[in-house]
């Protein structure tokens, strides 16, 4: 399983050389390796039941491997993401034939549909975030693909920030559903659903994973992104937003479900959000004018049925998802595929411009009226045998509320049907359908095989419903399941209303026809303030909140930094005090006269310092304090010190009166520097805060082993008589040597600097 | 004996050192010019820190503290006398104003600012008639 | 500074003061002193220089570049810490040869005092790296009052 | 002057031979080897050729000069004390221009420093042509005394040690 | 003892190629060898060292031969020589890009002797096993990094260079008079025998107080909320390779020395001082990231950034797990990495476009598709991708947070990762894929940069794609660190065993 | 050393450190720059002297080091700022309208 | 004793913060100036004190009979001040180098790396 998953990112790698040596040959190469992976899946399917694993170590510490396992469900996406990629490889080497960047697009894609393939096979919990991240980050390129287009941009990020969003809840979800689960593998969690159901975690890890989910499966509130990510090539949205990336939040709802789902949390979210996207999704579509965007809207509802669909956790609820999971695989990626046929050939993708195709785009047609019908659910399209699991399972889930969702859902998608398929094809010939011709093979392949197969399964879906719906229902459910998929079925009272739905649908839609302009205009508004527009807001209150305390923070102003250093320093400082019992000392025996001068003299000094306000008495008084501190040192038996401290002034005032005669003077600026009660406020607090922490210290007994010890070894073993020589070029050698480090980079600092005023010139 | 005649030198070395040093502060304190301060600060400061280094010298006797200390009274008679003529000559270059109880500048605008040079009178003082003394 | 008894003052006091820091450096290990303070006091009399005579002056005094000299002794200083290793010792340990002169006088030479010369050089060459370079620089308003 | 310098060098050296001989290198024992060596050196004044050395000369007047210098500085102290400590100024300060005898720039600076520290007197500086030595005077009643007195007390001996 | 020698030649080689290349400096060519010789031998050498304690165990030197604490002691553990070998990387990689980069007036503004002295400052504060001396190499690694600040010397460099060097010259006495205090109370300065100490000092509140000061000042080293004032004010500023080492290294040596002190030195008191950290930690990533969300320029985003990452960092510590540690450790070997390559790559984008502001520059996605594949892995690692470096960090530090159950810390790490997501797609819808607004033709293909600047993003990107596949070496080896770090009674044994 | 002399020292410990506070006085006074200098240079003196003192009163030797070097450096400071008057000087001498000498040193 | 010091120290360390918080540079140096005795006093202090015996082994001594002054504070102290020399030194060519490329040595008027109005 690693080659299957691996494979698709080599052939990323390899992709741009293709493209460049082969030409137009190259995406039939590339389609190679999905086509190789789904026949191996194909070979695969009696396995599909049992289930089949593999792990290869890959970060042992943290108990990270790259465990994959393939059985009905993540078997059912394998074949689904392989089939289906191998067609839109093909479509998109026709799609976008010549187009000078196809090397790179093939990269993102072959890296999307390994990432996809990871995700779906993955029985790790970290592998499969891995690997959904991945799908993020390969579908934020594919959006972005026409990246000259600021709404290609603009889409691209919204679909990363929101996905991104709920990867980071789903990462920190799936953490939890592993704590809580005590194992790092999937298939662990979903036998032990009953103790992880039971754990404190379980319902914050329900909710961030279902964040997750959702906002990967365009759920609302989170949907908006995508029918923004329409601005990506036609290929990429049949295939993203068919088969794949949109179901990843799907499939690992249901891949979950044995472990989360039962509860009246899990059901009753998912009920609710999953019926409001679904019938959200479906009322927007009939909104739309754009054909993409009218497929967008119907992929969002879709999501939002199958999130509703796992919802319940019934066995009627497993069967049905998986059936409709494949069924609207099938249709969406034939009708995006031939959605991009008629803006290929047609140049647009408006409803309103277009007409009458039918002539020009007979094969076209036909695929999308098959999928369309399948889309509707009408008997004899594998919608019509879904839809029947699907009403099974909403009588099951509850009765009334989920059947008429579910019904009033058929009412609208007939509906919808009829705009995607009879709209641009039938009628009069519109302007652009007089250029149009029929697409090529290679852009024709996808939707008819895909078309057929809605068909043929619409017609033996014994074909599936053993070999792949039941392993798959089996797997959401927990437990084995038989699918029964019937053609024909006893008529009954739902069979009925699905009928009425029907006859309604159509009726709307040729209301619709007229009406729909009007309508358009009239909820613009409403929808202009919608989840797309909250997006909008949200970006925008993100960048006033971060300008807003960028500016609190860092006003450029250096007097505001020193203030607010030592305000926060001196504060904390203090207030680590208190963990304790404070003991000062205040030691004052035996005072001698020359030291309260001393003392005294340079406390005067200082102050003199402070206030001067020209600078050459601040320096005078600043030397004064320099020797001051001298004489203290020397006070104190540190003539080494203090004849260094002194050396030390003298060549300070040197500099300074080198330095000083070069700047301006302080009188300018001594009044501008308030405010001046906070500022002595800080200094004075400071000041108290290094008294009292001094104190503290004096308070406490000294250990002298140090100096003691440099005493006894200082002759005899360094053999020098000035202690503090021998420790500044034996004992603490390091520190000096670190020190003329200093001296010397400080030499070059400054020539540094002063090279940097001759160079005036100002880049920037 | 000796050591009262030690001693007796010492408490004079030491009261006048200090003394001076003293006086050298006052003197910095009283009088009125900067050119008139220089004078205390020079004489009697200088003369306090050398009695001071020799009372050290006298008192310790040991061979390297006297060398250090007479060379510390070297030092200070050599670099005293040029700090002060830097100092007058600074009060010059800036025009402090004099205390107006001077009597006579022969210096008075010889400093010729532009070519940083201190010039010699027009006349020589041989010739010169004295101003006339403006105070008393 | 042009000032005559500054410049003659200096002639004496400049060599008398880079002597004193030699001595200072030699005594350091026993008494007050040392790289430090000697290469400070060094530093000085080629500062004296510098004002009294102009920059150039300062350099001629120093012979190589000031940063050659700092970074001269930052290299006396490390290779200090490395004959250690020789002997076997660790880093730093310092070698004592004491070169006996006859008489019961010893000079002691060791690598604590080659470490000691190296603080000495970098001091020097430092500090007056920086000097010489902002007498060098007049300030914009003041191009022909350097030196 | 090299003669000067050798002497002073040989003196030295008897010093050293002194403190050797009686095996101690006291101040004492400094002092007296210096001092017995001048005198051994004087003894032999004739012995050396060329005429009897200026050392002898000029040390005695460096030693005169030296007293004297304290003296002055001593004087130059007491009067500023007075002046200071006295409730009221006595002071009749000015700047008199000295014109100088002494040529090379060790002279110069040596008399100014001297000046300096001398009663009464601060030497201010010296003209760039080096003719004159400006000198700032706390007493300046008489001025030309006072220039008599740098002239001939000062200068002259500073020279005839000097030169 | 060849261990101790190692030790020594990483702090020698810096040492003999600063001194070398000022001797040199006079003959540029010959000083740029040396130089990048000398950084090629520091890689060398602290590779050898980190061999040397992977395999053998904690290196301890005694320097002088003066047993601890008396001497200054060198003490090497995992945390150490794997911090040192990421400096030597970062070195190397960041003057072989100045090489590139630098013209005759930068080399003659001693652009390289300088770089060395900072990695001797840094590298000495990764290898010392000492308080005071600690001080020493920071403030090298300070008065290099102000040099080097201000080499090329345009305005904002020098308005950038006041603000950094006024306020670190406050952190510098800061960490100065928490050393005054912790030696008044304890009497010694060798980290191992302060440990020993700390739990004889009966005054708590003063010793909580003295770790706070040094917390504070190691904090401002590090950038942290609310004292990192200095890096947005001035890491924009200088050459790009003198702000990628300063990206990659300097803020870490806070971080590291964060680490040293609140695992070795002081853990009496936990209860302030890391639930301070972890406040801290909370608040510098948000505080951070938000910063850079407001920014538009690439290396002014990228700075903000680094205060954002240092919270992650700070946050393991402050977890004080064992898998906290790892993460702590593998964020600072990762982030160093990621973010030296984000600022040269700004570089060199900046080079090609002409601006390091994003409203002025594009194209590069068309122009220089490799420079985006070169600028995607970092950035993306940045911002806590999988597979990359970054997501494993990220993971670590998220799961430790929330296995001990601190929850916000957890939302606050994976917030700031999607915003970091923001501002890296920022630059790079702007740099890249956005076209230039001077025409196609204002965005210079990549061949055009020297391949000097290009090989060390290169190889730094290589780097974090390795670190991202195979995360298990680089695991073991933080998990090492963590376990070292957790165990201060065997770093004390190894430090003091032989002990006069 | 007898009792007479370690009061003599006391006194002039006095004496001393009344030469300090007055030095400091006539640093902050001024009222020019050469003034302050002036000060500046008393007070180092006056340091000399206390080191002296302090080798009287302790008896450690070592003390005189520091005076030695303050006798040889000190003056260093003074020149410096000598020159750096001179230069403020030159620049209003320079200035067509110079501002009052109260402002030359700020 | 050390009670005076100490306070010496506090009012050390306000003028200097007090400085520091300037808005000229020159005050702000001048701060960091004092803060550094300040700070180096600290050190001094905190090693304890004792009065006139510096740690000088007699030069025919083995070792120091009776009480010493810390050795060990004044060594790091003296390496602390000359860093805080070099520090001070290079700030001050800073400073100049500052005043002629901005104009001014006024922090709040520097505003180049990070101009007043910043919005996004
Ligand atoms: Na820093
Ligand atoms: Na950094």
């Amino acid at each position: 399983m690693l080659t299957v998953v691996l494979a698709p990112f080599v052939s990323a790698l390899v992709a741009p050389w293709l493209v460049r040596r082969l030409g137009r040959w190259a995406s039939y190469s590339l389609a190679l390796v999905p086509g190789a992976i789904f026949v191996w899946a194909v070979l695969r399917l009696d396995s599909f039941a049992a289930g089949a694993s593999q792990v290869i170590p890959w970060v042992p510490g943290l108990d990270v491997a790259l465990a994959f396992r393939l059985d009905g469900l993540s078997g059912l996406f394998v074949l689904l993401i392989s089939g289906i990629g191998t067609l839109v490889v093909l479509y998109a080497g026709g799609y976008l034939a010549g187009h000078a960047m196809l090397g790179r697009f093939f990269v993102f894609l072959m890296l999307f549909m390994g990432a996809m393939l990871g995700l779906v096979l993955a029985d790790d919990v970290i592998a499969l975030f891995v690997f959904w991240e991945l799908t993020s980050l390969a579908s934020y390129l594919l959006v972005g693909f026409q990246s000259e287009k600021p709404e290609a941009r603009r889409a691209a990020l919204q679909a990363l920030l929101i996905t991104g969003t709920g990867g980071l809840a789903l990462l920190a979800g799936l953490i939890l559903a592993a704590l809580a689960g005590g194992s790092w593998r999937l298939s662990d969690l979903i036998v032990a659903g009953e103790a992880i159901r039971g754990h404190g975690l379980y319902l914050p890890a329900m909710v961030l994973i279902m964040l997750g989910s959702f906002t990967k499966s365009a759920q609302w509130p989170f949907h908006s992104w995508l029918p923004g990510a329409m601005q990506a090539p036609t290929p990429v949205s049949a295939y993203l937003h068919s088969a794949t990336m949109v179901k990843a939040g799907v499939y690992l709802l249901a891949r979950l479900d044995p472990a989360f789902g039962g509860t009246a949390a899990w059901t009753t979210t998912l009920l609710v959000i999953g019926g409001i996207t679904m019938l959200a999704g479906l009322m927007l579509a009939l909104l739309e004018t754009d054909l993409k965007l009218i497929l967008a809207w119907t992929t969002v509802s879709a999501l939002g049925a199958l999130v509703f669909l796992i919802g319940p956790a019934t066995e009627e609820g497993a069967r049905a998802a998986v059936a409709f999971l494949l069924t609207h695989a099938l249709y969406k990626g034939a009708l995006f595929m031939a959605a991009g046929n008629v803006d290929h050939e047609a140049g647009t993708r408006d409803l309103r411009n277009l007409s009458g195709l039918i002539r020009a785009m007979p094969i076209t047609f036909a695929a999308t009226a098959v999928s369309s019908a399948s889309m509707a659910g009408i008997p004899l399209s594998l919608g019509w045998v879904s839809k029947a699991i699907t009403k099974a399972a909403a009588i099951e889930a509850g009765g009334f509320l989920p059947l008429s969702v579910i019904t009033f859902a058929t009412l609208l998608l007939v509906a919808i049907a009829g705009m995607v398929a009879i709209e641009p094809f039938l009628g009069q010939k519109s302007e652009a359908a007089h250029e149009a011709h029929e697409a090529p093979p290679s852009m024709l392949t996808g939707p008819v095989a895909l078309a057929s197969l809605s068909l043929l399964f619409g017609l033996f879906p014994d074909l599936v419903s053993d070999a792949v719906l039941a392993p798959a229902a089996s797997a959401v459910a927990g437990s084995p399941l038989a699918v029964e998929a019937k053609v024909i079925k006893p008529f009954d009272w739902t069979l009925g209303l699905t009928f009425v739905a029907f006859a309604a649908g159509a009726a709307l839609y040729v209301l619709w026809q007229r009406r729909a302009e009007r309508w358009r205009d009239r909820l613009d508004p409403v929808l202009s303030r919608g989840p797309d527009a909250g997006y909008d807001r949200a970006l925008a209150g993100l960048a006033r909140l971060a300008s807003w305390q960028t500016r609190l923070w860092q006003p450029g102003l250096l007097h505001r930094y020193t203030a607010a250093t030592f305000s926060v320093i001196v504060l904390v400082t203090a207030a680590a005090l208190f963990r304790g019992d404070l003991r000062l000392a205040f030691p004052v025996d035996r005072v001698r006269l020359i030291e309260v001068v001393v003392l005294a003299l340079t406390g005067a000094a200082a102050i003199v310092a402070a206030l001067a306000t020209t600078r050459l008495l601040a320096v005078t008084a600043l030397g004064m304090v320099g020797i001051g501190v001298a004489l203290i040192f020397m006070l104190f038996g540190a003539p080494d010190l203090a004849i260094t401290q002194f050396m030390v002034e003298t060549l300070v005032v040197v500099l300074l009166a080198l330095v000083l005669v070069r700047l301006p003077g302080f009188r300018l600026s001594a009044a501008a520097d308030r405010p001046r009660a906070l500022h002595a406020a800080i200094a004075g607090a400071t000041g108290l805060l290094v008294i009292v922490l001094l104190l503290g210290v004096l308070a406490e007994p000294f250990d002298p082993r140090l100096s003691e010890w440099f005493a006894r070894a200082s002759v005899p073993e360094a053999f020098g008589h000035n202690i503090v020589n021998v420790i500044l070029v034996d004992f603490r050698a390091i520190d000096t040597l670190g020190e003329i480090i200093v001296v010397f980079a400080a030499a070059l600092a400054g020539l540094a600097a002063i090279a940097a005023r001759a160079a005036r010139k100002d880049a920037r | 004996m000796t050591e009262l005649l030690v001693d007796l030198l010492l408490i004079v070395l030491i009261l006048a050192g200090a003394g001076f040093a003293l006086v050298a502060a006052i003197g910095i304190w009283r009088l009125p010019d900067s050119l008139m301060r220089m004078h205390a600060s020079s004489k009697a400061g200088t003369l306090g820190g050398s009695l001071l280094l020799l009372a050290v010298a006298i008192w310790v006797g040991e061979l390297d503290v006297v060398a250090r200390a007479l060379a510390g009274v070297g030092f200070l008679l050599f670099t005293t006398p040029i700090a002060s003529h830097l100092i007058a000559r600074a009060t010059y270059l800036l025009g402090v104003p004099r205390w107006e109880g001077q009597v006579r500048d022969d210096l008075e605008g010889r400093y010729d600012l532009s070519a940083r040079v201190c010039r010699a009178p027009a006349r020589t003082v041989e010739s010169a008639t004295p101003s006339p003394a403006k105070a008393d | 500074m042009s000032s005559l008894i500054l410049r003659a003052g200096t002639r004496l006091l400049a060599p008398m003061m880079l002597l004193f820091s030699v001595f200072l450096l030699w005594r350091g290990h026993n008494l007050p002193g040392g790289g430090f303070i000697g290469g400070l006091v060094a530093t000085s009399a080629i500062a004296l220089q510098g004002i009294a005579f102009g920059p150039a002056s300062m350099r001629r005094t120093l012979v190589f570049a000031p940063a050659t000299i700092a970074g001269a002794g930052v290299l006396i200083a490390t290779f200090a810490a490395l004959p250690a290793a020789l002997a076997g010792l660790p880093f730093f340990t310092g070698l004592w040869l004491k070169l006996d002169l006859g008489d019961g006088a010893v000079l002691p030479l060791s690598t604590p005092l080659l470490f000691d010369i190296g603080v000495y050089f970098t001091v020097i060459g430092g500090v007056c790296a920086l000097i010489a370079a902002l007498e060098e620089e007049p300030a914009l308003e003041d191009q022909d009052m350097g030196g | 002057m090299n003669r000067t310098v050798g002497l002073f060098a040989i003196n030295l050296l008897l010093m050293l031979a002194w403190c050797a001989a009686f095996g101690s290198f006291s101040l004492w024992a400094m002092g007296t080897g210096f001092v017995a060596g001048f005198g051994a050196l004087w003894l032999t004044r004739t012995l050396w050729v060329g005429g009897e050395p200026a050392y002898f000369r000029k040390t005695v007047r460096f030693l005169a000069f030296t007293l004297f210098y304290a003296k002055a500085l001593l004087q130059s102290s007491i009067q500023i004390a007075r002046q200071v400590l006295s409730p009221r100024l006595l002071a009749h300060p000015g700047v008199i221009a000295v014109p100088l005898a002494a040529e090379r720039d060790v002279e110069i600076a040596a008399l100014a420093n001297l000046i300096t520290l001398t009663p009464g007197t601060l030497a201010l500086d010296v003209s760039e042509d080096r003719s004159t030595l400006y000198v700032h005077a706390m007493f300046l009643d008489d001025p030309e005394a006072a220039l008599a007195d740098i002239k001939g007390n000062f200068e002259a001996r500073l020279l005839g040690f000097l030169r | 003892m060849i261990g101790g020698w190692l030790a020594a030649f990483v702090l020698i080689a810096p040492m003999v190629s600063a001194g070398a290349t000022t001797l040199a400096h006079a003959t540029p060519r010959l000083q740029a060898r040396l130089s990048l010789v000398g950084a090629f031998v520091l890689l060398a050498v602290s590779v050898a060292l980190l061999v040397v304690v992977l395999r053998d165990g904690m290196v301890v030197l005694q320097s002088g031969n003066w047993a601890a604490p008396f001497g200054i002691t060198f003490a090497v553990d995992n945390l150490g020589a794997v911090m040192t070998v990421i400096a030597a990387i970062t070195g190397a990689a960041c003057l072989t890009f100045g090489l590139g980069e630098t013209g005759e007036a930068e080399r003659r503004a001693w652009f390289h002797p300088l770089s060395h002295v900072l990695l001797v400052g840094v590298c000495g504060a990764f290898l010392t096993g000492d308080l005071f001396n600690l001080y020493v190499w920071f403030e090298v690694m300070l008065i290099a990094s102000f040099g080097l600040m201000t080499v090329g010397g345009t305005k904002a460099q020098i308005d950038g260079a006041v603000k950094y060097v006024a306020l670190n010259l406050v952190a510098t006495l800061i960490f100065l008079l928490a050393i005054a205090l912790i030696y008044g109370l304890t009497g010694t300065l060798n980290f191992a025998d302060i440990a020993r100490s700390v739990p004889a000092v009966s005054n708590v509140g003063l010793l909580t107080a003295a770790a706070t000061l040094l917390m504070a000042a190691f904090g401002m080293k590090a950038a942290v909320f609310p004292l990192f004032f200095w890096l947005p004010a001035a890491y924009h500023t200088p050459l790009v390779s003198v702000s990628a080492v300063f990206a990659g290294l300097l803020t870490k040596v806070g971080v590291y020395a964060l680490i040293r002190a609140f695992t070795l030195l002081f853990t009496h008191d936990p209860e302030w001082t890391h639930t301070l950290l972890l406040w801290v930690a909370g608040l510098t990533m948000v505080t951070g990231v938000l910063g850079a969300a407001a920014q538009s320029e690439m290396r002014r985003i990228l700075s903000w950034h680094i205060i954002s990452q240092i919270g992650y960092m700070v946050m393991g510590l402050a977890l004080a797990t064992p898998l906290g540690l790892i993460g702590s450790v593998f964020y600072l070997v990762h982030h160093i990495i990621v973010k030296a390559n984000l600022f040269l790559i700004a570089g060199v984008a900046a080079r090609l476009t002409g601006s390091m502001e994003l409203k002025r520059i594009g194209g590069l996605y068309r122009s220089a598709p490799w420079l985006g594949v070169l600028f995607f892995i970092p950035a993306f690692s940045l911002a806590g991708f999988p597979p990359l470096s970054g997501f494993w960090a990220k993971l670590v530090l998220v799961r430790a947070a929330l296995e001990i159950g601190s929850w916000w810390i957890a939302a606050a790490a994976l917030v700031t990762g999607l915003l970091t997501i923001y501002s890296m797609t920022k630059i790079w819808a702007e740099a890249f894929w956005k076209p230039h607004p001077a025409g196609e033709a204002a965005a210079r293909p990549l061949a055009e940069a020297p391949a000097a600047m290009l090989a060390p993003i290169a190889a730094l990107a290589a780097g974090t794609v390795v670190i991202g596949l195979f995360a298990q070496p680089f695991y073991v080896v933080a998990e090492g660190a963590a376990q070292q770090l957790l165990d201060p009674a065997s770093y004390i044994a190894a430090v003091l065993g032989g002990a006069r | 050393m007898s009792g007479v002399v370690t009061f003599t020292i006391w006194i002039a410990w006095v004496m001393i450190s009344a030469a300090f506070a007055i030095g400091l006085a006539r640093l902050v006074k001024g009222p020019h720059l050469p003034d302050r200098i002036v000060a500046l240079d008393m007070l180092a003196l006056t340091c000399i002297a206390a080191a002296c003192l302090m080798v009287l009163s302790s008896g450690v030797a070592a003390y005189l080091d520091f005076a030695l070097v303050m006798a040889l450096v000190s003056f260093l400071s003074t020149v410096a700022f000598a020159r750096y008057v001179e230069w403020v000087a030159l620049r209003r001498a320079r200035q067509a309208k110079p501002p009052p000498l109260e402002q030359a040193d700020d | 004793m050390e009670l005076p010091l100490v306070l010496l120290i506090g009012l050390l360390t306000a003028v200097a913060t007090w400085l520091m918080l300037s808005r000229n540079l020159i005050r702000l140096l001048l701060g960091f100036a004092v803060l550094g005795n300040a700070v180096n006093l600290s050190i001094f202090v905190a090693g304890r004190l004792t009065r006139d015996a510096p740690p000088l082994v007699p030069l025919d001594a083995e070792t120091i009979a009776g009480a010493f002054a810390n050795p060990l504070p004044q060594a790091l102290v003296l390496t602390a001040i000359v860093i805080g020399f070099g520090l001070l030194a290079f700030a001050l060519v800073l400073a100049w180098v500052a005043y002629e490329r901005l104009g001014t040595v006024r922090t709040d008027e520097m505003r180049v790396a990070e101009p007043p109005e910043e919005k996004t």
